[in-house]
């Protein structure tokens, strides 16, 4: 009677990876795919007698809900960035057609990757295959540039699941973001692949880009501004097309309306903190915007306005998708915001001042991972103090 | 415990027999490291002058007479004249600013090359080379970077002989013999460039723009320097 | 056991492995992250330290007897820089080229923990012959870490070995490319950290 | 006098309040002691099997204190002591039979309390079996006699799910209630708190009662807890103890001390999705459950609770409701699996979190079974529990610190202002399905056991 919800071919294929079954080590195998088809139905034993709906999967499919928008415009600007290239005719469909033929083996490598390392240590742990890497998994073909070679992503993947999550216990322990990690692998070891001018175009096999045609992000080409970035900017890309993501860029990145629909979602449904995310673009708009009216004479960089820092590079993206990472930001809530504003300012300087990167939103959010214990442990020691002070009256 | 007169006297000991055998030991070793010095820099100038590509046999020892039968090194001011009796390894070149070295490739008696050095800020770090020019102080000869501190894979790659090669049979002059120097494009020089425009550009390495920008800097004031001897010589050319 | 006895044999394996000086009381990784872009630097390097820390580990035990306490770090550290400096002599004289890419590192070897390390714990308390053995264990200790932790820099960072490409031309047409990570100071970090990762899981499988 | 509002915390949107109506029920035929009600007593028996008992007769005392007496509920045989798991008394059974008899205990008139030392009133309580109702904090067990309490809460609201009303509980009580609050002057120079629930119809009337000062409170659960109270009103300092009790058990003592009798009369709740009508009843302590659903529940397959969803104890039909609970609610049990149901919309499912369809429907209320609903996983923090806890403490950190088991740094963060019940609300909305309670639990039994 009570468990007549479950079949009994199921239950024989179960106890297959039971203690004492033939299969018992691939029980965390097991259980990942059984708990992927139907949740589980165990009973609470003592109070509180009932919980809540929500769990770690449901989180984690709540994030990559909010990041289907920004997928789905990026797919399509490949596509579209692709036709504008080659100078051919402009068909919708086309456009869908060359996005998905991109996106889908990233996707592919990204998925295969990590979940295989993710499965082999928690066989090795024995513990149960954690929903970590959902997320991950979909974030990274979306930080990288369309045209990166599949075998480095690959081994990028492999490095930051393993050495940025892994060596430090798995999900729930690691101190950076693994997306971003996977990104900074690339960007350090491959340099050429994923911080040059020309690079975010795709091409077939022997097929070079037209010569006229440079396809340079937007904030690089402010970076290489003499003047006023902005008119320059502006000459090849407006602020719509900034806005509808219709600019060269990882895939994800480039649309912002779409990642201000995903990041709507998410703090609607509580799953991103809204205090790291106006925290970050606190910081960014009000570093950027003393050094414009400090600076005697802005040019370059140092002439962008907070708006158009907002527009452009993958800024937005990181704040909502990758600062909002519950595992590597700050716990507390005084935290969070201090943590988001910094997060904005290292960006802002690192676009900025720093002559070599022209886009600093994932080295400052990596920072910034790294310091969120410090951050979390003052103020636990500012809640400690006034505990003791408090005593002390 | 030892007395205070003991200890000074074994630390005194110490100090002698150390620094003696210090002394001994550089003196002893004082001419092959000069050898090493002087020899380093000058491979480097044959390798910009295009010697070593003409003797791709060479050995250590024979580069040092392959050196001492083509290379004539002399001394010159900023106006251009040859400042005589000087060379270029006795001239302390930081302190007499207005001295410069030039190495000039004889193949026989006929001046080959005009090599000197060049050096200034990369994107991180300082990047030291020499430049040679041809005999009609025009074409370049060779560039040869042997020292930096640029992004591996990105600015590091100015030491490759791949990317150095590019700058061979590039020009300094324009049509009209102003000197323009050489520039590195940001990226691939663009097909639409004009013909006169591309004989003064080489490619630059694809996100590596600053580290090009940099060597533009301070190739066009170091030959902005050597301007009036070389103009001396295409007169005479 | 004729030329070794078993004490000077544990001198010279220890720290080897048991007792690594770089990997398990992480001394001296300055040098070794800074040296081992290339296999023939940390070759050289690695010869430096095992003349500089076995000549020292021998002078300071033949002196121990007679060094005054009070000055007994000055006088080891004349001993140590002496050397340091006759090592750089010697290197400058016969590899002018390696030497000139080792630039400070040789010089740093005086800071390097592991001389003065040993020099106090073990030659200032131990007859020569055992001294000249610990010196030696320890710096091939450091030796062999130094070039395993260059032999992937080079090999992953530049594709060669010893200055001599050893990826084929095709794996490079096909696609492959230089980690140009291994080339930065990180690629040594972690390294180093794979390194004691995958040491200290060894040794951790030997105890259970 | 003061008015606090608690911002951090819900209000579960459970179907199945008690509805005011009054339920009658039989008079319980058995009745039953439960020594596991009391947490960290060792009960030491006095009686045996098939002994005589009368209403108010010590049962058992807790092993070291050996005043502390627990009383039968009831007058007849004992005809069960129950042991569970490592011999652990679970239940003592008594069968009830004969004419109601019961230990008679000294009378007090207000005007004699003032002449009383303190060590003889604590005594007399806890040789009549009404000690018990007092709990201290930290720790939240039975107090302990020999401190003299530094402030005493006295909790007259109750905001957690489906629980009993205290002002019904209270009906007709102001007399008890007046009384008790006059002992509890006896044992303390501090102040007496009574929290009330802020109501636009007014106070009820056991609150105008002279030697307490009101406070009250607004906003959600768990704006009723008394931990919430503490936090707001006077946090404690080092060494300090803070009594807290129902307004209820105030009442009982009060009855214990005016008429000398052992206070057997309980006004239970019936609530929970499990029953087919809910409502209160009138019956007395310990009580079989059996006695108080015959007839109501509609689903075969469902738990019982004594107390609330959300910190009571699970009791079997066969059981006896808590001693210090005035709910029972019932709610259904389920092993049901959902086909993928992480990426379902989930028009039925109920969240703190809008994670879930359902959230279009604010005011829907919903019919919550017992599943867990999702396997337990490594901390993940997206605020679930910062969102629902409403005392000043880094929750998270705290947790951290008892599992590491850091005690100092525990304490420094706050664990002694916490029990299990404040954290009821942040272990029901955890997303990696932590047990807060049980980790809390561990952290202050380890604290006692280190410094006593």
């Amino acid at each position: 009677m009570k468990n007549s919800s479950k079949k009994p071919l199921g239950e024989r294929i179960q106890a297959l990876y039971h203690k004492g079954g033939p299969f018992h080590k691939y029980w965390p195998l097991f259980e990942a795919f059984e708990t992927f088809l139907f949740s589980v139905g165990t009973r609470t034993k003592k109070a509180p007698h009932i919980r809540d709906a929500i769990d770690l999967k449901r989180v984690m499919t709540l994030v990559i809900y909010a990041l289907i928008p920004p997928m789905c415009l990026g797919i399509y600007n490949i596509g579209y960035q692709t036709i504008n290239a080659h100078g051919m005719a402009f068909s919708f469909w086309l456009a869908i057609w060359i996005g998905l033929k991109i996106f889908i083996p990233l996707l592919v490598i990204s998925y295969g990757v990590g979940m295989f390392w993710e499965i082999v240590f928690s066989i090795i742990r024995k513990e149960e295959v954690s929903e970590g890497y959902l997320v991950t998994g979909l974030l990274i073909p979306l930080i990288v540039p369309p045209t990166i070679p599949w075998w480095q992503l690959a081994v990028a993947i492999t490095f930051a699941v393993i050495l940025g999550k892994e060596v430090f216990g798995g999900t729930g322990m690691n101190i950076v973001n693994v997306a971003l990690l996977t990104r900074a692998y690339l960007f350090f070891a491959h340099p050429a692949w994923i911080s040059g001018d020309n690079v975010w175009i795709y091409l077939e096999k022997g097929q070079h880009v037209p010569d006229a045609f440079t396809a340079a992000t937007p904030l690089s080409m402010g970076a290489a501004a003499t003047g006023d970035a902005m008119p320059v900017i502006t000459a090849k890309y407006s602020l719509m097309d900034m806005f509808v993501g219709l600019i060269p860029g990882s895939i994800g990145e480039t649309s912002k309306i779409a990642i201000l629909i995903g990041a709507a979602l998410m703090v609607f449904a509580g799953v991103a903190s809204l205090r790291v995310i106006l925290g970050c673009i606190a910081g960014l708009m009000a570093t950027t915007g003393l050094m414009t009216v400090l600076h005697p004479n802005p040019t370059g960089m140092f002439s962008l306005s907070p708006v158009d820092h907002l527009l452009m590079g993958g800024f937005l993206f990181g704040v909502v998708y990758m600062a909002t990472d519950p595992v590597s930001s700050p716990e507390t809530f005084t935290g969070k915001w201090v943590y988001g504003f910094l997060i904005g300012m290292m960006t802002a300087f690192i676009r900025v001042v720093n002559p070599a990167y022209p886009e600093g939103t994932m080295l400052a959010i990596l920072l910034l991972n790294v310091f969120a214990p410090l951050i979390d442990y003052t103020v636990v020691r500012w809640n400690v103090r006034a505990r003791r002070y408090r005593h002390a009256q | 415990m030892h007395s205070n007169r003991y200890t000074i006297t074994f630390a005194l000991v110490i100090c002698v027999s150390c620094g003696v055998l210090l002394a001994v030991v550089a003196e002893t070793l004082r001419p092959a490291i000069e050898k090493n010095e002087k020899f380093d820099i000058r491979r480097n100038i044959l390798k910009a002058t295009g010697i070593l590509e003409d003797h791709p046999q060479a050995t250590p020892e024979t580069m040092t007479q392959l050196y001492e039968k083509h290379i004539r090194e002399i001394v010159i001011n900023l106006d251009g004249n040859q400042v005589p009796g000087k060379t270029p390894s006795e001239t302390d070149f930081k302190k007499e600013k207005e001295l410069l070295p030039v190495y000039l490739r004889m193949d026989g008696d006929t001046v080959k090359a005009y090599c000197f050095p060049v050096s200034g800020k990369g994107l991180w770090s300082q990047i030291e080379g020499y430049l040679a020019l041809g005999n009609d102080a025009d074409h370049i000869k060779g560039i040869t970077f042997y020292k930096h501190g640029e992004t591996p894979g990105l600015g590091g790659e100015i030491s490759t002989e791949e990317y150095t090669d590019q700058f061979k049979g590039k020009t300094i002059f324009d049509d009209s013999g102003n000197m323009v120097s050489i520039t590195i494009a940001k990226g691939k020089i663009p097909e639409s460039m004009p013909e006169d425009h591309k004989k003064h550009m080489v490619d630059g390495i694809s996100g590596a723009t600053l580290t090009g920008k940099g060597i533009n800097v301070f190739l066009a004031e170091d030959l902005k320097k050597y301007e009036p001897y070389l103009r001396q010589i295409r007169k005479q050319g | 056991m004729g030329l070794i006895s078993k004490k000077n044999k544990r001198a010279l394996v220890d720290p080897m492995w048991d007792n690594n000086p770089i990997s398990l009381q992480v001394l001296g990784i300055c040098s070794a992250l800074a040296v081992t872009v290339k296999l023939d630097t940390a070759f050289v390097m690695s010869l430096a330290v095992i003349f500089v820390l076995t000549m020292s580990n021998v002078a300071v035990s033949i002196l121990r007897n007679f060094i005054p306490a009070k000055i007994r770090i000055l006088i080891m550290l004349s001993v140590i820089a002496t050397l340091v400096i006759l090592a750089d002599l010697i290197l400058k004289a016969l590899v002018y080229d390696i030497s000139k890419q080792l630039s400070v590192f040789v010089g740093l070897i005086i800071t390097n923990c592991i001389i003065l390390g040993r020099a106090e714990a073990f030659a200032s308390a131990n007859p020569v012959w055992p001294s000249f053995w610990d010196g030696l264990g320890n710096a091939l200790g450091y030796a062999w870490i130094l070039i395993a932790v260059a032999f992937f820099r080079e090999l992953l960072g530049s594709g060669k070995l010893f200055g001599f490409s050893v990826i084929p031309e095709s794996f490079y047409r096909a696609g492959y490319d230089n980690i140009g990570l291994m080339v930065l100071a990180p690629g040594a970090f972690l390294l180093l950290g794979i390194i004691i990762w995958v040491q200290r899981a060894i040794s951790h499988k030997v105890e259970e | 006098m003061a008015v606090y509002t608690v911002r951090r915390g819900k209000d579960l949107k459970i179907a199945g309040a008690p509805s005011p109506q009054e339920l009658k029920v039989d008079d319980p035929p058995v009745l039953g002691v439960k020594p596991v009600d009391f947490l960290g007593i060792k009960p030491k028996l006095l009686i045996r099997e098939n002994d005589r008992v009368v209403t108010g007769q010590p049962l058992f005392y807790a092993k070291g204190h050996e005043k502390l007496m627990f009383c039968s509920p009831g007058c007849g045989i004992v005809t069960a002591i129950r042991r569970g798991a490592r011999r652990v008394i679970t239940e003592i059974e008594v069968t009830r039979s004969g004419a109601e008899d019961s230990e008679t205990f000294r009378v007090f008139r207000e005007s004699e309390l003032a002449n009383i030392s303190v060590e003889e009133l604590s005594a007399h309580l806890m040789h009549g079996g009404m000690w018990p109702y007092i709990r201290q904090r930290p720790f939240g067990k039975i107090a302990n006699p020999s401190i003299s309490p530094a402030v005493i809460f006295i909790n007259g609201m109750d905001t957690e799910p489906l629980a009993a009303d205290p002002c019904i509980l209270m009906d007709g009580r102001e007399e008890d209630f007046r009384m008790g609050v006059r002992v509890l002057q006896e044992f303390t120079h501090g102040p007496i708190y009574l929290t009330l629930p802020l109501k636009t119809t007014g106070d009820p009337p056991f609150a105008q009662v002279a030697g307490v000062t009101v406070h009250h409170f607004t906003g959600p659960h768990p704006s009723g807890l008394v931990g919430t109270h503490i936090r707001h009103i006077r946090p404690l300092k080092p060494a300090e103890i803070a009594w807290t009790l129902r307004a209820v058990h105030v009442a009982d003592i009060g009855s214990f001390i005016r008429t000398g009798k052992y206070p057997v009369h309980r006004t239970v709740a019936i609530s929970g999705t499990g029953v087919a009508e809910t409502g209160y009843v009138h019956t007395r302590l310990g009580v079989p459950v059996s006695a108080l659903i015959e007839h109501r529940v509609k689903d075969e397959w469902v738990r019982y609770i004594s107390g609330t969803v959300l910190t009571g104890s699970q009791v079997e039909k066969t059981g006896y409701l808590g001693f210090y609970d005035n709910t029972l609610t019932v709610i259904p049990e389920s092993e049901k699996r959902d086909f993928m149901g992480w990426a379902m919309p989930g028009w039925r499912k109920y969240s703190l979190l809008k994670a879930y369809a359902s959230c279009v429907n604010p005011s829907k209320t919903y019919h919550l079974d017992t599943r867990i609903n999702g396997g337990v996983r490594a901390i993940v923090n997206i605020g679930a529990w910062e969102r629902v806890f409403a005392l000043d403490v880094h929750i998270s950190y705290l947790i951290r610190a008892i599992l590491a088991e850091d005690l100092e740094e525990a304490c420094d963060l706050g664990l002694l202002e916490v029990t299990e019940e404040d954290v009821a609300l942040c272990t029901f909305a955890c997303p990696s399905k932590m047990e807060l309670g049980e980790i809390i639990r561990k952290g202050l039994d380890l604290y006692e056991k280190e410094n006593l």
